[in-house]
């Protein structure tokens, strides 16, 4: 394993494993083990970012006890993990163009899509918090400004006297343009919900990638459901393996 | 004897008949068909489904799961396919299987077990029942079958009746008095107990001020309730003579030792599962060697040395 | 509001009054003075010491503790002074602080305790008593007085009639129902409830085979209990009006909330003393510091939280 | 704190800490805490093994979790002690002569103990596993021989055709000589009970350091219970803070 932090408690990872790369597909994710001695005890999901060769590359944000664990062990030590994990998000169709929302760490999944699919192309927008994320990714954006996507970023903190989110961001577009087939997204779920909002709004398909807390990530414990809508009854369904990505109408939002 | 004999890992559990006393607990192995990728269920000496009910389970609002210190909180709500899809579904996987298959079975009333153990009956692939009488009972007003002597028995003899098959029941550790209870059930017609199920739990969260579970109240499992596990199954070892499956919090070979020491017959591998998959192999692995290195022949002779030793 | 304002830290719980809502617990704390070298005990809200009995008692064969997941497990046996050596000897220290001073109080009978409190009623440097139901009870074959609500009412309004003090009575959560017996000795003449007690357990030890502690059982304390100790209280709290004093491995300041918002009145630090005997003052720290934060003025209006939560 | 690995999981902790160096005496120990995170829970007890200024020496072997968790820390980090605690061995005179008999780790309060009593002398005899150890403590030895304590070694493993038990050297030092005025010793409990053994044969008093298995290491707890002579009722004795050094003819060998 190599790692290296970009600030503000973000890193990224370099894992050797053949076995996933091999058979990751953007959207799709992977369970790390934090701590041998057990705890916490359970595994921590992360989307795969990319695959180079027989590496993965994994985006981790430091955010509780179990992050700090996987962020403080050493370049060469052994991470334990399972994956390729849940279904990611579907391939896209050459001729049509695509709208990508992210917002903070959601940008991992879409490093992986457009690394993956050079022939497609469309808009990534992308939300962050401060302008230090902004230059974290600077070399993923040129990366993928060079396959042929384009990028546009908004923080919260002001710079040059603007600040906003990136769901300001997609209204914005999709008022001058109308061309998608589609808008993939992938965020806090605040962000998600008002996408799916949006998206609905201009009558266009969405699909998002859902976080859970999850016990397991592979389809045993149940622990990942996630509501969706029905009459009657509540349906649920499971963020490991009939997701991360959902259709954003199948999501009954009310009760997230 | 050289190094490299052959321990016999075989038990008897009633008319059970396990290859080693390695088993997976309910809700933690699905229903065997999801650990195909990691490995092949028919090493296992035994597995257990999630509890089927009688109609399909959407389960509880999420969140379902909370860490604890080395515990987790669950409140799952029981979701599961219901019985006719389980059979149509989920059986022919288990067909396929060369171990002992055992369905878990759970209800809200004594009508719903009996109504799903009958539809069980006589069916290949599937090699005994499990009752899980920690559900809330809806006619006693939400408390569990399994809290009181009375309803616990009277749930087991009415599936008694209505099944030919081997009658494993599953103990709740939420009582003053689990040899009460075990007694009961036995005496009602169980076969073989397997305890515990988890225990009643709640987190709160405190940012929110809620209770951190979408259905407030969960269950803990996991190396936390370990020691609890223990006395409750030492605790039946002591006074009853009866085959018992222990579980709660096992990780590792040495905390299935500890349990077939306090005097399990065989153990169940539950929350590790999901955090290796893998823990029961290595468990197997980690009894073949531990009987290797002390001459043991036969795994059954360990059972219950705790117990022997304190006299 | 300035960001410097002093938040009300004060907790009545019945009779007492407590000038922060941090306590230790019986066991943890020795008999006071054993902290004096740490930091002066008239900085806690109040302070429980070991239970005293009668008679000196010698305690138990070693090994007394074993550490599990996120626990220990202890079987001290009670070893005190006795109360006669107890009044000589301890309570002088105690006269000398400026806190709420609680004696915990244990027997085999219920003359026992009757004897030990009435020793003690009158005594300057004493506020309350607390009586800890958790022994094993002598006349009724060793179960203890906490597992049975007749057994549990019966001793404390003996205990009742025998003082005139604040009459705390500490639950033993090794019960199916916590509310059942919570209401017996509160109808009894109980004031103020405190829980929860250990957790009946064991270990057993691999190398040996045996159970790990010299006398077999223990009891299990530390943050593995936490969300089975958050589980009783919220209990009680959704259903009786009674003061509680909430522990159970509490080693942190967020722990201390989550057993306010549950439902406690005051907590008490119990394992944590022996890990870091500074806890108690960090708790009071961040109680502070989390009512600032939050402009909480009285710190009594976070209590039960997550009851109003859920309605 | 600074680190240095002997070998064979033995490692010397050189920890910063004036308070406690300025108080402590030969045979008191301190609690470590092994881990922030809280598995174990528990600190573990060491022996002051020296003070050097306001530093603090301990000598610890790596036997379990809590162990290896202290010794895999980094030199630098912060290392949370509490001590000194107990009460160690008596001041000796200053024209008696006695004799020291250690296992294993059982060395490091005599390292302690023969630096701060330069002006007393004596034997010391020190019994290891492996020949290995005895390098380890080397220096530790010469220093000793410097202050004047003459010290013997005797090792499990066969040196030149030679090996034994502590105990064997100690029978042999008393056969021919007897100007001792006490017996202290310090290792595992089997050579502390044949120690006491051979010294009660002799006629020389005996003192012994005690482990326990210890909850808090203050008095507080009541785990630590060492078994004491009596007739009727057991008495027990706590090793945190009437020992961890006792007078041998005390304990109730039999109840250990
Ligand atoms: C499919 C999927 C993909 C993910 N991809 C990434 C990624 O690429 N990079 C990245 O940095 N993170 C990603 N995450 C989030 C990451 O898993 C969590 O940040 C991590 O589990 C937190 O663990 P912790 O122990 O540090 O925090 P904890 O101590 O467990 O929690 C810290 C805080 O975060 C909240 N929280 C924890 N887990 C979740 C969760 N799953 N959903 C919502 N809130 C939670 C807690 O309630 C708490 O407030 C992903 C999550 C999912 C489900
Ligand atoms: C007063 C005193 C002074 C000590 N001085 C030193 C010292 O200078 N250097 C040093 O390396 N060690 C010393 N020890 C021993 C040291 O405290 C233990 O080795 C340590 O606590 C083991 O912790 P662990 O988590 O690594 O092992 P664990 O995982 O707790 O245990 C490993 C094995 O050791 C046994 N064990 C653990 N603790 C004890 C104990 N206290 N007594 C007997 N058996 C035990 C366990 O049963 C187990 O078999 C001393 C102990 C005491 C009481
Ligand atoms: C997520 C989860 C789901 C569970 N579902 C069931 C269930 O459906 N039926 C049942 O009898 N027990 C269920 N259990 C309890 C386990 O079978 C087992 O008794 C308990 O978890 C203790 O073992 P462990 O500590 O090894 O997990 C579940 C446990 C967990 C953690
Ligand atoms: C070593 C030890 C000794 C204890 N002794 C007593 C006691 O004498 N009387 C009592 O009522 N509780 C006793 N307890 C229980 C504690 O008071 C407390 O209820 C329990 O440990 C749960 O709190 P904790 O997890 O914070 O330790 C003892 C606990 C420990 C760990
Ligand atoms: S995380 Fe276990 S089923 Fe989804
Ligand atoms: S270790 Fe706690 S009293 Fe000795």
């Amino acid at each position: 394993m190599r790692k290296c932090e970009m600030g503000d408690g973000l890193f990224e990872f370099e894992i050797e494993c053949l076995q996933i790369a091999e058979h990751a597909t953007p959207g799709q994710f992977v369970q790390v083990r934090p701590a041998e001695s057990g705890n916490p005890l359970l595994r921590r999901p992360f989307s795969i970012a990319g695959v180079d060769g027989k590496n993965l590359l994994l985006l981790i944000k430091q955010v509780g006890q179990g992050t700090s664990l996987i962020c403080r062990k050493e370049c060469g030590e052994h991470l334990d993990v399972i994956g390729p994990l849940g279904q990611g998000f579907p391939v896209p169709c050459e001729d049509k163009k695509y709208l990508l929302v992210a917002g903070g760490y959601g940008i991992a999944p879409f490093i992986f899509f457009t690394a993956r699919h050079r022939h497609a192309q469309g808009e990534i927008l992308y939300g962050a918090k401060t302008k230090n994320e902004i230059k974290f990714f600077a070399g993923h954006f040129s990366d993928m400004t060079s396959s042929g996507w384009n990028v546009s970023c908004i923080t919260e903190e002001k710079i040059d006297g603007k600040s906003g989110l990136v769901t300001d961001l997609l209204e914005k577009d999709l008022c001058i343009r109308s061309e998608y087939e589609a808008v993939y997204a992938c965020g806090p779920v605040g962000m998600l919900r008002k996408v799916a909002q949006i998206a609905k709004n201009y009558n266009l398909p969405c699909l998002v990638s859902m976080e859970s807390r999850m016990g397991c990530g592979f389809g045993v414990c149940l622990s990942c459901a996630v509501p969706i809508k029905t009459v009657g009854t509540p349906v649920y369904r499971l963020a490991c393996c009939d997701g991360p990505v959902f259709r954003s109408e199948e999501i009954n939002w009310e009760k997230l | 004897m050289t190094k490299e004999f052959a321990p016999d890992l075989s038990v008897k559990l009633g008319r059970l008949h396990l290859k080693n006393p390695v088993s997976v607990c309910s809700g933690t192995f699905g229903y065997g068909e999801e650990f195909s990728d990691f490995y092949n269920p028919s090493e296992l000496g035994a597995l257990v489904t999630k509890s089927v009910t009688l109609e399909e389970r959407a389960g509880n609002p999420p969140p379902r799961i909370v860490e604890t210190p080395s515990g987790i909180l669950n409140s799952i709500g029981i979701q599961n396919v219901g019985v006719k899809r389980f059979l149509e579904e989920k059986v022919p996987f288990l067909q396929t299987l060369k171990t002992v298959r055992i369905v878990s079975v759970a209800g809200s009333t004594q009508e719903e077990y009996v109504e799903v153990v009958k539809m069980l009956e006589g069916t290949k692939g599937i090699d005994a029942v499990e009752i899980n009488i920690s559900c809330p009972n809806v006619k006693e007003g939400g408390m569990s079958f399994g809290v009181s002597a009375g309803s616990a028995a009277a749930l087991t003899a009415a599936v008694r009746r209505a099944t030919a098959m081997p009658l494993i029941v599953k103990l709740s550790p939420n009582v003053t008095d689990i040899v009460e209870i075990a007694r009961a059930v036995v005496d009602a017609g169980a076969e073989i107990l397997s305890l515990v199920n988890t225990f009643r739990a709640i987190a709160i969260d405190i940012k929110t001020r809620k209770p951190a579970l979408g259905a407030v109240t969960g269950g803990l499992s996991g190396p936390a309730i370990k020691p609890l596990a223990l006395f409750h199954i030492f605790q039946i070892a002591l006074k009853m003579d009866v085959p018992v499956i222990g579980m709660g919090g096992i990780m590792t070979g040495d905390d299935a030792l500890e349990f077939v020491f306090a005097g399990a017959h065989a153990v169940a591998v539950g929350t590790a599962n999901f955090i290796d998959p893998f823990t029961p192999l290595r468990i197997i692995e980690h009894l073949k060697e531990y009987c290797r290195l002390n001459n043991v022949l036969k795994f059954t002779s360990l059972i219950g040395e705790a117990k022997k030793q304190i006299g």
